[in-house]
C-alpha cells in the first residue's frame, strides 16, 4: 500500500513537473512555431537565479522576481535580435537558437563556473502522505503547480490570447489587418514562454543538479510531451506530460530506467507517425 | 547554372590536391570533415530540395560504420569486404526507406513531426548501440578496427574517401537534374498539386530520404577504418544536429555547400579549441549570423562571386522532340456518386449524394456558397476521405483512395485557388504535366523526359501564347496567367476526366471570355469530360447543357440548363447571375 | 573559379599549417625539451575536470623542471581538449604527435577516447592513462595510473560490512562500460564479505528522475548502495536519496563520487555517503598536505577545487618521470624493459608499476558536509590481472 | 463612431520592393460615399488597396485620413485610426474556428455585433464551432465580409468581395454595404463583378498598367460605361 502510494505521488509529481518544464515552450514553439533549443538554457537561468538569492542571503521566493526579470531581459534580447526575423521559418529558428543555447550556456560557465552548484531546499525533510514518506518540499510544490495551473487554465479559456497567437502565425497579413500588432504580440509571447521556462527553473533548482549544461534535460522531453499531448492546448500539455511521465515511471518501475527511456521514445515517435495533432487534437 | 558546374568541379580538384599542399596530417582531417560533408550532401537533398528535415542522419552514419567496421574486423577476405560495404550502404538505405515511406504516406507537407521522429530514433539508436555491447562493445566502443586494406589510414585513406565524395557528388548532381530531382523540388512547393498529377510523393520522398541514408552509410563506412574505432556517439543526436548545423552553414540547397560547411567549421573548431577557451560561442555566433544573414549559406557567396565570371557555355533554346502519346484508349467516363457522406466534425457537409455523369462535354455544378461543390471534388480526388456512400469511377470504386492513385485513374484537378509550382519555370511546370500518369520510376532518373511534347502542348501555346517564354519562373506570372498556367496544366495530363474548381475566379470579364473558349477548344480537341463549378451564370450557359445543383450537400436538381432556371426549389434558393 | 574558392576553402588550413611548420628544429639536440602531450577534456561533459586537470599538469611540470627535468631536459607541455567524441580526440592528439612532434602523452578522458587513441599510438609513442576506469588495459607503451574497480572495492567493501552493517547492496550506474564492470567486480567481494546484491540497475545518460530507482531501493530493504552514476547523473540522484529521507538509514558507497560532486550533492544531503579513491584534496599526509599547498599557492585560493580526476594529471607526469629515467630514454621499446617495478613518491602515496598499473593507496573517505574526511587508508593495493 | 473622417490619396505610388506597381494614383472617399476601383487582371487593384491598407510600403505621394498621414502608420494602427480591410487573398485564419475569426479583435469575444449579419448569412451562424479552414472558398469571403462590416471602423477596404460567392449573396451584401454608407462609413471596394457595382457605386475608377485611366460617378448605366473602357 504505501509502495502504491509512494508510486502515485512519483506520477503526480513527474507529470506535473514535466508539465511546468514544457509550459514554456508549448507557448513558444506549441503557438509561436519558433523550435527554440534554448529552452533548456532558459530553465538552467531560473536556476542560477535561485543559487545568486541563495549566497545574497534572502529567501528561496526572492528568486522569482529575479528570475522572471532575467529571462525577460534575455528574451527580449533574443527576440529582437534573432528570432523576430525567423518566425514563419521553423528549421532556421530550430538552428538558430541552437547557437544561441550554446552562447547561454557559455556566458553561465564564464561567469559562475562549470562546477555543480548546490541549491538548498529551504523546506527539508519529508512529511508523510497516504502513508508514504514524502518530501516536504515536493508536496509543497506539488499544491502550488497545481494552483498554478488551475489559474493559468481559466484565465486562458477567458482570453483570447492564444487565438490572437494563433491567427497571427498562420497569417500575419491577416493579423493586421483585424489590428493585432503582431510585433508587440510576438515578442510578448516569446517573453512570457522563456519566463515559464525560468519559473520552472526556480521551482526545481533546489531538486536537482544545477550546473550550465542542465539545460538539455528538459528541452527533448518537452517536446515529445508537446507533441504527443498536442499543440497549442493547456489540456493537451497536462494529458502529454501524464503519458511520457506515467509511461517512463510505469515501465521503469517494472523493467528498468533504460526500459522507461526507451518506452518514452517509442511512444514518441508513434504519436509522431500516427497521431501527430496529438492526444488533444486542436478543436 | 553552367558556372555553378564548373565551380563545383574545381572544389572537388582542389580538394584532392590539399595532401600535396599540406601534409598528410592535414588531408587525414580533411578526409573526416570530408566524410561528415558527404552525410551533409544528404542532408542536403531532403532538406534543401525536398524540403523535409532528418535530425537524425548520425543514425544511418552510425549503423554504416558499426556494419563495415564489423566487417574489417573480420579480416575474411574482399568477399566479405564488400559484402559489407554493400550492407552498410543498403542497411541504412532500407530502414530510412521503410521509415520515410511509413511516415509520409500519412503524412503530407515538411512539419516538424518528420524532424523529430528521425530526432528520436537516432537517440533510440544511441540508447542501442550503448546498450547492447556484446555487439557494439557499449560506450568504449568498437575498437582495434583495422585499416581498409590497400590503404594506410593516415596517407592514402583520403584518395578513397575523395573519390567516394565524387562519386556521391556525381550522383547526387545527377539525381538532382533528372526528373526525380525536379519533382522532389516540386514537391517542397505543393505536395498535394503533384498528387494530383498522379505523383507518389511519399515513395518520392522516401526514395530521397533512402539515398540520402545510403550516403550516409557510405560515409560511415569509411569511417570506420578512417578511426579505427566507432563508438556511439556516431549515432547520437549530438552528431546529427551537428552535420545539420554545417548543412546549413555551407548552404543547404547546393550541392557543395554541405562539405564547405564541414571543412571550414571542423577546421575552425580545430583550431581553435585546444587555443581558445570560448571557441564554442565563436562558432555559435557564426551561425547563428548565417542564418539571419545568409539563409542561403557560405555557398550562395562562392556562387555569387562566380556568376560576376564570364558564363561559360550558354544555355541552347529547350528542344522538345519527343513525341508522346498520351491520349487514353478509351476516353469514356462513367462516374457515379452513390449516397455519398461527409461529415467533418459537427457539420454535415455532403449529405447523401448521388448523382451520374456519363457522357463527354462539360458539366456544371452550381449551388450557393457551402453546398459542398468543392467538397463534391474533394471526395472525388481523395482530399477527403468519405464518411459513406460509394464513388464509382470507371467501374472502380476511387472513394477513400489515395490522391495520386486517384489521378492516376484518369481524373485530373485544377484547384480553386491557381496552384503552380512557383519556383519552378514555366517549362518545368509544362513538364511536370506531361509526366503525368506517364513517366515510371526508372524514367524519373533519365534525362529523355525533358524532351516529351504532345500534340495539344503546342496546341496550348497557340491559345496562351506567354507560355512559350518557358524559362521565366511560375511565380512571377500574373494570377490571371497562373489561372491559365493552371489550367494547361490540368488539360495536359489528358485525363479523360476534368475537374475544374472555378476556372475564371478573379479573371475579368474579357479575360473570362478568353477561358470559356479554352476551354470549349480543348474538350472539343480531346473529346474528355468536364466538371466545372461556376457562380458565372454566363459561363455556364455557354460551356454546358448539362446542370448539377447542390444544396445543403445533396443535389438538389439536374438537367439541362431550361429545366433548372424554371425549377422552383432552385429558385428558392438560388438565384443566378453574372459578370 | 577559381583560385579563390580554393584559398577560401582552406584558409583554416593555411592557419594550421602554419602552426605545424613550428619549432621542428635539429630534434636531436640533448637540450632540448622534452614535450608532452597533455589531453585533458576541456569542453563536454568531462570538462568540469579540464581547470584542475591543467592546473596539476602546470604544477608537476614546474616541480620536475624544477627538479631537472626528464633525463635531465626540460619539460614543455602541450595541451589537448579531449572532451568530444573520439573522432575529436584523435585530431587533437594527432595534431600534438605529428604536427609538436611531441614525445609522450598524458591522458585524462574516457575509455573510448583511450581505446581510439590505443589505435593511433600502436605502441609508437608512450601513453600514460590517469583517470579511474573499469580495468583491462594492457597494450604496449601504456601505463595506467587510475584505480581499477579491484583497488577501489576489494578493500572497501568488507570494511564496510564490518564497520558500517552493509550486508544487503543496491548497485545503481549509468548504462556503460565502467559501472557493469565495477558491478561485476563488485558481486565478487560482496559475496566474499558475506552480503547479498538485493537490487542492480543502469539508467541512460538522460536519466533526470530517479524516483522509480529511490522506490525501488526502499522497496528492496536495502541497507547500502554502491553508486556508479556520473557526474549530473550522481549528484541528482544523491541529492533525491536524501530528500526521501533514505540517507538516515541507507549507506551510499561511490567510486567516483570526487569533490566537485560532492559540492553538487551538497552539505544537506550528504549523511552516510562514503568515497573510495585514490586521492581526496584533504588527505592528512605529508606529500598530500604539500601538494594541496603548493597548489593553493600557485592557483589561489579560488582555484578549482582539486580531485581525484584532475591531481591524476600530476601523478601521470611523474609516473613518466619516474619510468623515462629508469629506462633512460623516451623510446617505448626502452621504457617497455624498464617498466615492470618502477615506483615513485606523489601525493597520493608510494606508488608500484606491475603489469601496467599501479599497486597504491586506496582512501575510503565519509562526506562531511560539503567535504570529504578519509576515514580509512588501505596500503598497496593491486589494480587486480588486467592482462588476460 | 468618432467623427467622420475621409481618405485621400494623391499621387500615391508604391509596389512590393523595388518594383512599382502603382504610378501617382489619386483618389477620395468621403464619408458614406462607395467607390469602386476596377482593371483588368495584374493592373495594381490590389497593390493600391494593400498600401492603403499599410500591408505594403508606399514609395511616394500621400494618404490622408482626415488630417492625419497614414504613411507612418503601421498596419494594426491603421485599423485602430478606422481603416478596416478585407483583403482578397488569404482571407481567414484557417486554424481557427469561425467564433474566433469573428471575435478575436474583441476582448468581450462577443457575437451579438454579428446579429444583423447573421440574419443574412445564417449559415455562418451555423458553423461557428467549425474550422473555418474547412469552409468552402464563398463561405470564407462572407465571413471575412461580415468581419469587417462589422467593424467599428470609418472606412471599409473590401478587395474583390464577391469572387467566389453566389449571385444570392452578393445582393445580401450590397443590402449591407448600402445600410452602412447609409450610417456614414466610407466603402472602398475593388471589383470585377461590375453588376455589384453599378448597384452600389457612388463614384468609380479603372485601373491600367497601375494608373488611373478613368473615373466616373455612379448611376444607371455604369457598368456599360465601365465595360467599355476594361475592353481597351
Amino acid at each position: 500500500m504505501e509502495l502504491v502510494a509512494l508510486q502515485g505521488l512519483n506520477f503526480v509529481y513527474i507529470s506535473l513537473t514535466l508539465a511546468l518544464v514544457a509550459l514554456g515552450l508549448a507557448v513558444v514553439f506549441g503557438l509561436l512555431g519558433v523550435m527554440n533549443m534554448a529552452h533548456g538554457e532558459f530553465v538552467m537561468l531560473g536556476a542560477y537565479s535561485v543559487l545568486v538569492v541563495q549566497n545574497a542571503g534572502l529567501p528561496l521566493l526572492a528568486a522569482l522576481p529575479l528570475a522572471l526579470a532575467v529571462c525577460a531581459a534575455v528574451g527580449w534580447l533574443l527576440e529582437y535580435f534573432v528570432i523576430r526575423h525567423l518566425y514563419r521559418r521553423p528549421f532556421d529558428t530550430l538552428l538558430a537558437t541552437w547557437g544561441l543555447a550554446i552562447l547561454m550556456r557559455e556566458i553561465v560557465e564564464a561567469v559562475f563556473g562549470r562546477d555543480y552548484k548546490s541549491v538548498n531546499q529551504s523546506l527539508p525533510g519529508t512529511v508523510e502522505v497516504f502513508g508514504a514518506v514524502y518530501p516536504a518540499y515536493r508536496v509543497v510544490l506539488m499544491a502550488l503547480m497545481v494552483a498554478f495551473f488551475a489559474g493559468l487554465f481559466l484565465w486562458y479559456r477567458r482570453s483570447n490570447t492564444g487565438a490572437r497567437i494563433k491567427a497571427m502565425v498562420s497569417n500575419p497579413a491577416l493579423a493586421t489587418a483585424v489590428g493585432v500588432n503582431t510585433a508587440v504580440l510576438a515578442r510578448g509571447a516569446f517573453i512570457f514562454g522563456v519566463c515559464m521556462a525560468g519559473l520552472a527553473g526556480v521551482a526545481l533548482a533546489p531538486l536537482v543538479r544545477v550546473e550550465p549544461y542542465m539545460g538539455i534535460d528538459y528541452l527533448l522531453s518537452s517536446f515529445f510531451i508537446l507533441v504527443v499531448g498536442g499543440l497549442g492546448s493547456l489540456v493537451g500539455l497536462l494529458v502529454g506530460s501524464t503519458v511520457i511521465g506515467g509511461s517512463d515511471a510505469i515501465v521503469s518501475a517494472i523493467t528498468s530506467k533504460t526500459g522507461g527511456y526507451m518506452t518514452v521514445l517509442v511512444i514518441s515517435i508513434l504519436f509522431l507517425w500516427l497521431r501527430p495533432n496529438g492526444i488533444v487534437a486542436r478543436d | 547554372m553552367a558556372s555553378s558546374r564548373a565551380i563545383n568541379v574545381l572544389f572537388l580538384i582542389g580538394l584532392l590536391l590539399v595532401p600535396f599542399m599540406w601534409d598528410s596530417f592535414v588531408a587525414y582531417q580533411l578526409g573526416l570533415f570530408l566524410l561528415y560533408g558527404m552525410v551533409g550532401q544528404g542532408i542536403g537533398l531532403c532538406w534543401g530540395r525536398a524540403g523535409f528535415l532528418p535530425l537524425g542522419q548520425a543514425l544511418f552514419f552510425g549503423v554504416g560504420a558499426y556494419v563495415f567496421g564489423f566487417a574489417l574486423k573480420l579480416e575474411a577476405g574482399p568477399l566479405i569486404l564488400v559484402a559489407g560495404l554493400l550492407a552498410a550502404i543498403l542497411l541504412p538505405a532500407l530502414i530510412a526507406f521503410v521509415v520515410g515511406f511509413l511516415v509520409f504516406i500519412r503524412q503530407i507537407g515538411s512539419g516538424p513531426y518528420f524532424s523529430l521522429i528521425t530526432l528520436a530514433l537516432t537517440m533510440l539508436g544511441f540508447q542501442l548501440a550503448n546498450s547492447m555491447d556484446w555487439l557494439t562493445g557499449g560506450f568504449n566502443g568498437m575498437t582495434g578496427i583495422p585499416a581498409l586494406p590497400g590503404t594506410d589510414t593516415y596517407e592514402t585513406l583520403y584518395y578513397v574517401i575523395w573519390a567516394a565524395l565524387v562519386l556521391v557528388s556525381g550522383v547526387l548532381a545527377y539525381v538532382g537534374t533528372a526528373p526525380f530531382g525536379q519533382l522532389l523540388g516540386a514537391t517542397a512547393q505543393n505536395e498535394e498539386r503533384l498528387q494530383y498529377f498522379g505523383v507518389n510523393t511519399a515513395l518520392l520522398k522516401a526514395i530521397a530520404f533512402a539515398i540520402s541514408a545510403a550516403v550516409a552509410g557510405l560515409a560511415g563506412a569509411l569511417f570506420a577504418p578512417h578511426q579505427g574505432i566507432v563508438t556511439p556517439q556516431s549515432v547520437g543526436f549530438l552528431l546529427s544536429a551537428e552535420i545539420v548545423v554545417w548543412t546549413a552553414v555551407g548552404g543547404r540547397a547546393s550541392l557543395m555547400g554541405p562539405v564547405l560547411g564541414a571543412i571550414l567549421i571542423g577546421f575552425m573548431a580545430s583550431e581553435l579549441r585546444d587555443s581558445f577557451q570560448y571557441w564554442e560561442v565563436l562558432i555559435a555566433l557564426v551561425f547563428v549570423v548565417v542564418v539571419i544573414r545568409f539563409p542561403g549559406g557560405l555557398w550562395s557567396l562562392v556562387e555569387g562571386l562566380a556568376r560576376r565570371l564570364p558564363s561559360i557555355g550558354a544555355k541552347g533554346a529547350r528542344k522538345r522532340d519527343l513525341e508522346t502519346d498520351k491520349s487514353r484508349a478509351d476516353g469514356s467516363v462513367r462516374l457515379a456518386f452513390e449516397d455519398v457522406e461527409l461529415v467533418l466534425g459537427p457539420v454535415r457537409i455532403l449529405d447523401k449524394l448521388s448523382f451520374r455523369i456519363d457522357t463527354p462535354g462539360v458539366h456544371s455544378i452550381i449551388g450557393p456558397n457551402g453546398a459542398g461543390k468543392t467538397s463534391a471534388f474533394n471526395v472525388l480526388t481523395g482530399r477527403l476521405k468519405p464518411t459513406a456512400g460509394r464513388i464509382e469511377y470507371n467501374g472502380a470504386t476511387v472513394g477513400g483512395l489515395s490522391r495520386h492513385r486517384i489521378a492516376r485513374k484518369g481524373i485530373a484537378r485544377k484547384l480553386q485557388i491557381p496552384s503552380v509550382f512557383p519556383d519552378l519555370s514555366v517549362d518545368r511546370n509544362l513538364d511536370i504535366a506531361l509526366w503525368a500518369g506517364n513517366l515510371t520510376l526508372s524514367q524519373m532518373f533519365t534525362l529523355r523526359p525533358f524532351r516529351w511534347s504532345t500534340p495539344l502542348l503546342n496546341e496550348m501555346y497557340d491559345i496562351f501564347p506567354f507560355l512559350e517564354d518557358g524559362r521565366q519562373p511560375a511565380g512571377s506570372l500574373s494570377l490571371g496567367q497562373r489561372q491559365m498556367l493552371d489550367f494547361a496544366m490540368t488539360c495536359l495530363t489528358q485525363s479523360p476526366l476534368l475537374l475544374l474548381d472555378e476556372p475564371c475566379a478573379g479573371l475579368s470579364s474579357s479575360e473570362t471570355g478568353e477561358m470559356i473558349d479554352a476551354i470549349e477548344r480543348i474538350v472539343a480537341t480531346t473529346g474528355s469530360t468536364a466538371i466545372i463549378i461556376e457562380h458565372d451564370m454566363q459561363v455556364v450557359e455557354r460551356l454546358s447543357n448539362h446542370v448539377l445543383v447542390l444544396n445543403q450537400g445533396a443535389l438538389l436538381a439536374n438537367g439541362a440548363m431550361e429545366e433548372i432556371r424554371s425549377n422552383p426549389a432552385v429558385q428558392a434558393v438560388y438565384g443566378g447571375g453574372s459578370k | 573559379m577559381n583560385r579563390r574558392t580554393l584559398l577560401k576553402s582552406s584558409t583554416a588550413a593555411a592557419l594550421l599549417a602554419m602552426t605545424l611548420a613550428g619549432p621542428v628544429t635539429s630534434a636531436f639536440a640533448a637540450d632540448d625539451p622534452v614535450k608532452v602531450g597533455i589531453l585533458i577534456p576541456q569542453s563536454g561533459p568531462g570538462g568540469l575536470f579540464g581547470p584542475s586537470s591543467k592546473n596539476s599538469a602546470e604544477l608537476a611540470v614546474e616541480e620536475i623542471n624544477a627538479g631537472g627535468g626528464i633525463l635531465g631536459r626540460m619539460v614543455e607541455p602541450f595541451y589537448a581538449d579531449v572532451g568530444g567524441p573520439p573522432s575529436d580526440a584523435i585530431q587533437a592528439a594527432l595534431k600534438l604527435w605529428k604536427g609538436e612532434k611531441v614525445d609522450a602523452f598524458i591522458g585524462m578522458h574516457d575509455s573510448a577516447v583511450r581505446g581510439a587513441l590505443d589505435n593511433l599510438f600502436k605502441g609508437q609513442v608512450p601513453y600514460i592513462y590517469t583517470p579511474v576506469y573499469e580495468g583491462g588495459e594492457c597494450a604496449d607503451g601504456v601505463y595506467v595510473l587510475g584505480e581499477t574497480p579491484a583497488q577501489q572495492l576489494e578493500p572497501v567493501i568488507p570494511w564496510m560490512a564490518e564497520n558500517k552493517g552493509a550486508s544487503k547492496w543496491y548497485l545503481i550506474g549509468n548504462d556503460y562500460n565502467w559501472p557493469r564492470d565495477t558491478n561485476a567486480a563488485a558481486k565478487t567481494y560482496i559475496e566474499a564479505s558475506g552480503g547479498t546484491v538485493v537490487g542492480e540497475e543502469y539508467l541512460p545518460f538522460t536519466a533526470d528522475n530517479f524516483d522509480s530507482n529511490l522506490a525501488k531501493i526502499k522497496d528492496s530493504g536495502a541497507d547500502a548502495v554502491l553508486v556508479t552514476l556520473v557526474g549530473g547523473a550522481s549528484v541528482g540522484f544523491n541529492r533525491a536519496f536524501a530528500s526521501f529521507g533514505l540517507s538516515d538509514d541507507v549507506t551510499r558507497l561511490g567510486t567516483l563520487i570526487e569533490e566537485n560532486t560532492l559540492a553538487g550533492i551538497g552539505a544537506e544531503n550528504s549523511k552516510n555517503l562514503f568515497s573510495s579513491a585514490g586521492y581526496f584534496a584533504n588527505i592528512d599526509t605529508e606529500p598530500a598536505k604539500k601538494f594541496a599547498e603548493a597548489y593553493k599557492a600557485k592557483f589561489g585560493d579560488d582555484a578549482p577545487v582539486l580531485n581525484s580526476l584532475g591531481e591524476s594529471v600530476y601523478d601521470g607526469l611523474l609516473l613518466l618521470k619516474a619510468i623515462a629515467d629508469k629506462a633512460g630514454s623516451l623510446d617505448v621499446a626502452a621504457m617497455e624493459k624498464a617498466a615492470e617495478g618502477v615506483s615513485y613518491s606523489g601525493p597520493r602515496g608510494e606508488a608500484t608499476l606491475e603489469q601496467r598499473h599501479t599497486t597504491k593507496d586506496i582512501y575510503l573517505a565519509e562526506a562531511n558536509g560539503a567535504d570529504f574526511t578519509v576515514v580509512e587508508t588501505f596500503s598497496n593495493v593491486g589494480a587486480g590481472d588486467n592482462c588476460q | 463612431m468618432s467623427k467622420p473622417h475621409s481618405l485621400a490619396i494623391s499621387k500615391l505610388s508604391g509596389g512590393y520592393g523595388d518594383v512599382t506597381v502603382i504610378r501617382d494614383v489619386s483618389l477620395t472617399v468621403e464619408p458614406g460615399k462607395i467607390v469602386f476601383v476596377t482593371g483588368r487582371n495584374g493592373v495594381g487593384k490590389t497593390t493600391l488597396i494593400k498600401l492603403i491598407a499599410g500591408q505594403l510600403a508606399a514609395q511616394s505621394g500621400n494618404i490622408l485620413f482626415g488630417e492625419r498621414d497614414m504613411r507612418a502608420e503601421p498596419p494594426h494602427a491603421r485599423r485602430a485610426i478606422g481603416i478596416g480591410y478585407a483583403p482578397q487573398e488569404s482571407v481567414v485564419f484557417d486554424d481557427l474556428s469561425v467564433r474566433e475569426n469573428l471575435t478575436l479583435q474583441y476582448r468581450d469575444r462577443d457575437l451579438a455585433r454579428y446579429e444583423a449579419l447573421f440574419a443574412s448569412f445564417p449559415r455562418l451562424r451555423e458553423r461557428r464551432a467549425q474550422r473555418a479552414g474547412t469552409l468552402s472558398g464563398g463561405e470564407k469571403k462572407i465571413l471575412s465580409f461580415c468581419r469587417a462590416v462589422a467593424e467599428d471602423t470609418q472606412l471599409v477596404m473590401l478587395d474583390e468581395p464577391t469572387e467566389g460567392v453566389q449571385p444570392e449573396n452578393i445582393e445580401r451584401m450590397a443590402t449591407h454595404v448600402a445600410t452602412e454608407a447609409g450610417k456614414g462609413r466610407g466603402f472602398l471596394i475593388v471589383e470585377q463583378n461590375l453588376g455589384f457595382a453599378e448597384r452600389l457605386a457612388d463614384h468609380a475608377h479603372v485601373l491600367d498598367h497601375g494608373a488611373c485611366i478613368f473615373e466616373t460617378p455612379g448611376g444607371a448605366d455604369l457598368r456599360a460605361r465601365l465595360a467599355e473602357r476594361l475592353a481597351l
